[in-house]
């Protein structure tokens, strides 16, 4: 490496293929330069940074007071928080918190959802990685999990069984939106092949109900659940509301799934509809062993993003009078102790919904990412 | 999608298996061994929840105390809170029993929305709510103002009522629930919340400083509140009747939660043992069994504990017994004779 | 059709035989569908029908005409509580469509611009944008009405003290109002000429294209249409003596009084709705102009075409055909998030006729229908109409 | 017709059958007429300008395109909508693309045991000892667990032509199967198919490959606007052709 300051021999002094490497000339790189291309370009950038810094430091200096230095953490009421400091009063978080995570759910059973939350990830990981250590043998549990949550969570099998009106809070929100999610996807896969099929009536009878619940709010839907569908069942049988609310949203889901994986089927070259069928291979075959398999891997970002819209939408429940994170703490808003504290409740769950969801937006790039790179292995 | 079709249709057939047939209500319950009750989303002193998730107040007790006459425990209950908009429908829809959530008895409720209403719990009325520093001494002079007022009750079409019989102007805020309603009356949102009166002075109760309001004089409504049931099932409606009309015979005799235990041992007073089952077998003609009023008042205590420990003058909510004293005290509790 | 025959080494019943014809087989398969939802959807209708007939209820549309009795706050018709429910319907569909409307316009304009503040190459406004954009799209839209609600209604001052702009405009928790317009009898010939501005301005546009395709010279088209539109009225405008006042909204003693009052419910909702949209919009936006090939832009230039000029006719064309598809589905979910505003109690379809109308008729079933079917009808037509204008793009762009 | 097929190779037993044919996309008519017989053990190439219609001929002998009018027998058996004979005729007909349609989310190895396991129900440890037999013979077995993304083209043409004689195969059709290669990897996929054609299966090739035809072809058809202008011997064929277009098709293909 020579450096700057080497003299640089005239053309031709060299041999090809020996041409020292030289620093490239001053100001070019550095962080003066950075600033310049990245800030200062031009004046109208330059205006933008400062309103830009200029709302950043108002935003953090006022926030961060409010929300970090001058906050209460533990007061008995919202008066004993005012009484201590003029920032958010996150007591009310601290003494609901509980109650926001596990909802009603009896104490001594949480052990249950806890077990259950841990087990998720452990059923998780080989889904969601390829390089999961001994990924053939978890993915079997992974496979069994559901039918494990189903009876951590109601209870039977030995355990005291609960009752879903005590669900409540962030194990509501997750009940909700992993059933949805592991019931709409076979659902979205049947609708998506349907809808891709070449019988007319299958194709129409799969359109029309994927169209019909796109077309309509979820909101909608859920009253539907709530106010109708008791009505369409024999009389005499009931379902709880949160079973109702459960098959609306799988509903919901599927429909978006079965876009998404439609897609995916879209872009399977034609080739690979005629090799499996040259093979000799049923319908059916062809579809479990060759198409679905990389349909569903090209899908799964959209997959992801679906789910992602999927949980953010459980919260709709509390309009139906489910308790979901959004729900239970909106309703300490009445616990006349803390009322009026909107804003420490409100921020508190945007920034669990935050949380959960960035994460899984992250997972869903890391993952695109990761297909168009290692599209060819 | 065969896969899917037979997969709905396995779904319906068990879904219709496992229903079995569908007896009376009491039945159901008993079966159940849960009695599904339909609360407000939370008032305080009516139905609310405390921090540990348990349900409390005037309207939550009876739930309590028609578990156990029905199932022996008032614990025996899973509480549906619902909106004034998805509380008939969660009756009638079967989700819940029995509906104990402040709700007015009107003729078209009766007859139209097909509930049966079993009595008078709660004698009302609705008023309005105003900052003292409107400066407004009547409901008259709101002309202009904005109300809050929850949907899909009564009071909305009261509301509407008032305002054009006196042929002045308002701007409805719509609200939910009584938590949004407060908190938009605070707020400022609305100059006036109007509700119940006695939802009103549960709500003033919980303000920093209630002196600062005023509930108005004009009570421009009759809103006997009391709880109801879907219409065809009479034995069931029976039931819920004579738990309603026991706890005011209570108070009526002087049967409290501390004393029911010694006065269910057998007293001189034949209405006190009629109504504790010493005499006569009424439980059984329920289809219960002779303790049932014991447990419903040791469970919520009479009318005027009930009252008293939820609502009463003793309580943030201060209520004066007002209508809803005994008949013996001028008010209007009444209950038929036990006998 | 084939007009080979089935060979003779079949044997068996003619039944596995049809099963075995490929064709036949899905006419089977077809057959199989239609008959068991058929036999569904008469399972649940009987239920339904077994249901409502137990207790006593039935199933017509007659309640729409009758009055609703309640009244509602923000009516774009004449409406009291002794109008019908279908005028209650009417409200609510208008208000749902007031919300839509205006949420597609902010969130579009809004995501365009953070979309474009994304792709600068100013690392402060970029990150900012981004940090913003990662967190609203990453919480409920719920939560943000009733968190911008909140917002509106406990922040902002009581109307005596409202925040006040010449006298005009006014800001307070009561919502955003602004002064009336009050038309005199003259304004129908501005009507008129804004009329005939917007017929000329098209007019002189083909005009233009056909004397650029002839000669190729550039007539300034968008100067021109501005004239048109603007400049015609306004002329007309004055010379009809300036028939528009604009009323403010003056304090009465609750509320502002007159005025043309944007309520604090429409503004949550309107403002919620819009951010959250305008995120997605963004990102759709940026993957749309970051889709289009360097190369494009190298091409343009190297053909000599101006910067701008390149933007305008090689790299919008090509986005615009990436971004509407992405965009016309944000469109859907705003109007059907629009639904959302039961939660702050802004009266549209959900709230009037599916709310208020069925909580106090008892008629679940009816209701939910109309607002099913209104709900669909609505998205259809922004999906024909996206569609419209995605093949129209297509064909310019060919 | 079939004048010259006394090749000692060529039995009589007849494998593919085609009388009058037709068919048509939509207003299209892109086959006209077609009358062929191949013998089991005859090597047939099938070679014309593009869009003559070769391609969908010899997609109507496995029914991956559907013929309206006209008898296909294969291998004894008519092609009609009966999906148990269509099932019948792909088990025994191998396929290979233009472009190989190998299964990327499959190993090499899978690739080859999947429809031995699935169609033939064959045991999994015998179907792999075969899938590893014809990976040797393609000259690839030390790539069997590899994944075709990772494989160059021509090795790729060669997993898929022993993915199809892993289903043990009685005929082979050849869909273009060099076009979509790399002039350096031509040759080690003819190789492959020049060693196959040495075994005596019975093989319908569409290639513009003419040393290949020269060398193992039994007859050379020739294809134009959907019609057969001519067929004969490679030597007659090339040396001598009939028709005027067979003539301009030569010039244009020998003379590049």
């Amino acid at each position: 490496m020579s450096t700057a300051t080497d003299t640089v021999p005239a053309s031709g002094a060299y041999e090809p293929g020996s041409h020292p490497d030289l620093a490239p000339p001053p100001g070019t790189t550095g962080p003066i330069r950075w600033m310049k291309d990245n800030l200062f370009s031009s004046p109208l950038s330059t205006v933008l940074t400062l309103i830009s810094v200029y709302i950043v430091y108002t935003v953090v200096t006022s926030a961060g007071s409010w929300l970090v230095l001058d906050a209460v953490i533990s007061a008995d009421s919202r008066e004993a928080c005012q009484a201590i400091d003029s920032g958010a009063c996150w007591a009310v978080i601290v003494s609901r918190f509980n109650l926001s995570i596990y909802g009603f759910y009896p104490d001594a059973e949480r052990w249950r959802l806890n077990l259950a939350f841990i087990l998720l990830f452990v059923a998780l990981g080989p889904i969601l990685f390829d390089n999961f250590p001994a990924r053939k043998h978890m993915m079997k549990f992974s496979m069994a999990y559901p039918v494990i949550a189903y009876f951590l969570v109601v209870g039977g099998m030995g355990l005291e069984p609960v009752s879903t009106h005590l669900f409540g809070g962030v194990m509501l929100t997750l009940v909700i939106g992993l059933t949805g999610i592991t019931c709409s996807l076979p659902i979205g896969i049947l609708l998506a092949l349907g809808r891709y099929s070449k019988l007319p009536v299958m194709r129409m009878v799969c359109t029309m109900f994927i169209e019909f619940i796109r077309g309509v709010p979820l909101i909608a839907l859920l009253f539907v659940a709530s106010v109708m569908l008791n009505y369409f069942l024999p009389p005499g049988v009931e379902f709880d509301l949160l079973f109702r609310v459960l098959i609306m949203v799988t509903f919901f889901a599927s429909a978006y799934m079965a876009e998404v994986i439609r897609g995916g089927l879209q872009s399977m070259p034609k080739g690979q509809f005629e090799a499996a069928d040259a093979m000799g291979l049923t319908y059916w075959q062809a579809m479990r062993l060759i198409i679905l398999p990389q349909a569903l891997k090209v899908s799964i970002p959209g997959i992801v993003n679906t789910f992602i819209g999927l949980y953010k939408d459980t919260t709709l429940v509390l309009i139906i009078g489910l308790l979901d994170v959004l729900g239970i703490m909106r309703s300490s808003l009445a616990d006349p102790k803390w009322n009026g504290l909107a804003h420490e409740v409100y921020l508190y769950t945007a920034i669990f919904f935050f949380i959960s969801c960035f994460a899984m937006s992250r997972y869903s790039l890391y993952l695109e990412r990761k297909l168009h790179t290692g599209h060819k292995r | 999608m065969i896969k899917t079709i037979s997969g709905i249709a396995a779904f319906a057939a068990a879904a219709i298996v496992s229903a079995g047939v569908s007896a009376g209500t009491l039945d159901d319950v008993k079966a159940r061994g849960e009695l599904n009750c339909i609360v407000t989303t939370g008032l305080t002193g009516f139905a609310f929840t405390d921090e540990n998730g348990r349900w409390d107040g005037f309207d939550a007790s009876y739930c309590r105390g028609l578990a156990a006459a029905v199932l022996g425990s008032g614990e025996k209950v899973k509480f549906v809170p619902t909106t004034g908009k998805t509380r008939f429908t969660a009756l009638n829809s079967g989700e819940g029993d029995a509906l104990f959530r402040n709700t007015t008895i009107t003729m078209s409720r009766d007859v139209d929305l097909k509930l049966t209403f079993l009595g008078v719990n709660y004698y009302d009325g609705q008023g309005f709510m105003v900052p003292n520093s409107l400066g407004v001494s009547s409901a008259k002079e709101l002309d202009g103002a904005s109300v809050c007022i929850q949907t899909g009750t009564t009071t909305e079409l009261n509301l509407a009522d008032f305002f054009r019989a006196n042929g002045i102007s308002y701007e409805p805020v719509a609200i939910e629930t009584n938590e949004e309603g407060q908190t938009n009356y605070l707020a400022g949102r609305c100059d006036v919340y109007t509700t119940d009166a006695s939802g009103l002075a549960a709500t003033r109760a919980t303000f920093d400083d209630p002196g600062a309001h005023t509930v108005l004089p004009e009570i421009i409504s009759k809103e006997p509140l009391g709880p109801a049931v879907r219409q065809g099932d009479d034995q069931w409606a029976d039931v819920v009747r004579w738990v309603l009309n026991v706890v005011v015979a209570a108070e009526e005799l002087g049967i409290t939660q501390a004393n029911v235990d010694k006065l269910a041992k057998g007293t001189d007073n034949p209405s006190i043992n009629r109504v504790l089952g010493t005499e006569g077998n009424f439980g059984e003609l329920l289809g219960l069994d002779k303790d049932w009023a014991v447990r419903v008042i040791k469970t919520m205590g009479n009318y005027g504990e009930n009252f008293d420990r939820n609502i009463g003058p003793s309580t943030a909510i201060a209520l004066q017994r007002g209508l809803n004293a005994q008949w013996t005290d001028g008010g209007l509790m009444y209950s038929p004779p036990v006998r | 059709m084939s007009t080979a025959t089935v060979s003779s080494t079949d044997q068996g019943f003619s039944l596995l035989r049809l099963w075995r014809n490929k064709e036949s087989r899905s006419v089977i398969i077809q057959i199989i569908t239609v008959a068991v939802l058929f036999a569904f959807f008469a399972f649940l209708i009987s239920n339904a029908a077994t249901n409502l007939e137990r207790i006593g209820k039935n199933y017509n549309f007659a309640f729409l005409w009758e009055a609703s009795n309640y009244d509602i706050s923000q009516t774009m018709i004449a409406y009291t509580s002794q109008s019908s429910n279908f005028q209650a319907m009417i409200v609510g569909i208008l208000n749902t469509l007031m919300v839509a409307i205006f949420g597609i316009i902010t969130a579009t304009l809004l995501g365009f611009f953070m979309g474009v503040v994304r792709l600068s190459n100013n690392f402060v406004a970029n990150r900012m944008v981004y940090c913003v954009i990662e967190f609203i799209r990453n919480v409920p839209v719920l939560l943000h009405i009733v968190l911008i609600y909140g917002i509106v209604v406990n922040v902002l001052p009581h109307p005596k003290a409202a925040m006040n702009l010449a006298d005009t405009f006014f800001l307070s928790n009561r919502g955003l109002y602004f002064p009336a317009p009050e038309f005199g009898d003259a304004f129908i010939f501005v009507t008129i000429s804004f009329v005939a501005g917007i017929i000329g301005a098209f007019l002189f546009a083909r005009h233009a294209h056909k004397v650029q395709d002839d000669t190729g010279k550039a007539l300034p088209v968008f100067w021109a249409s501005l004239g048109f539109i603007i400049g015609l009225p306004v002329v007309v405008y004055f010379i009809s003596g300036m028939p528009l006042e604009w009323i403010p909204a003056t304090q009465g003693k609750f509320n502002l009084k007159g005025g043309m009052p944007l309520k604090p419910e429409f503004l949550a909702l309107w403002l919620a709705l819009s951010v959250y949209t305008a995120c997605f919009i963004a990102e759709i936006v940026r993957a749309g102009i970051v889709a289009i090939d360097y190369g494009q832009t190298e091409a343009a230039h190297a053909l000599g075409i101006s910067s701008g000029r390149s933007t305008q006719l090689v790299i919008i064309p090509q986005a615009l055909r990436v971004i509407i598809p992405p965009l016309t589905s944000q469109y859907l979910n705003l109007t059907k998030n629009s639904s959302l505003a039961i939660a702050v109690g802004y009266m549209d379809i959900m709230g009037t006729i599916g709310g208020v109308s069925l909580n106090q008729t008892g008629r679940e079933m009816e209701c939910m229908t109309i607002v099913l079917v209104l709900y669909l009808a609505m998205s259809l037509m922004i999906s024909a109409f996206m569609n419209w204008y995605n093949s129209r793009i297509k064909l310019v762009e060919r | 017709m079939n004048e010259q097929a006394a090749t000692k190779d060529i039995s009589d037993e007849i494998a593919v059958q085609i009388n009058g044919m037709h068919k048509w996309y939509g207003d299209f008519h892109v086959l006209k007429d077609i009358n062929l017989t191949v013998n089991a053990g005859e090597r047939l190439v099938i070679c014309g300008p593009s869009g003559s219609g070769k391609s969908t001929l010899i997609r109507c002998i496995n029914r991956l395109e559907e013929h309206q009018q006209g008898d296909i027998i294969v291998d004894g058996i008519e092609l009609t909508d009966d999906l148990k004979h269509i099932d019948a005729v792909r088990r025994e007909v191998g396929m290979c693309f233009q472009h190989f349609n190998l299964f990327p989310h499959l190993s090499v190895l899978e690739n080859c045991t999947l429809a031995p396991i699935w169609v033939r129900k064959t045991p999994k440890k015998e179907a792999e000892e075969t899938a590893m037999e014809f990976l040797e013979k393609v000259k690839i077995p030390d790539q069997a667990n590899k994944f075709p993304g990772q494989l160059s083209g021509g090795q790729q043409q060669r997993v898929a032509i022993a993915r199809s004689l892993c289903m043990k195969p009685r005929i082979m059709l050849f869909d273009e199967p060099t076009s979509a290669l790399d002039p350096e990897m031509i040759s080690e996929v003819l190789d492959v198919m020049i060693d196959l054609a040495e075994t005596g299966m019975t093989m319908l090739c569409v290639t513009h490959e003419m040393g290949f035809a020269r060398k193992v072809a039994h007859r050379v058809i020739f294809m134009d606007q959907g019609e057969i202008i001519e067929q004969n011997e490679p030597e007659e064929f090339f040396h001598n052709p009939q028709s005027d277009r067979t003539k301009l098709f030569l010039s244009q293909i020998l003379d590049h």
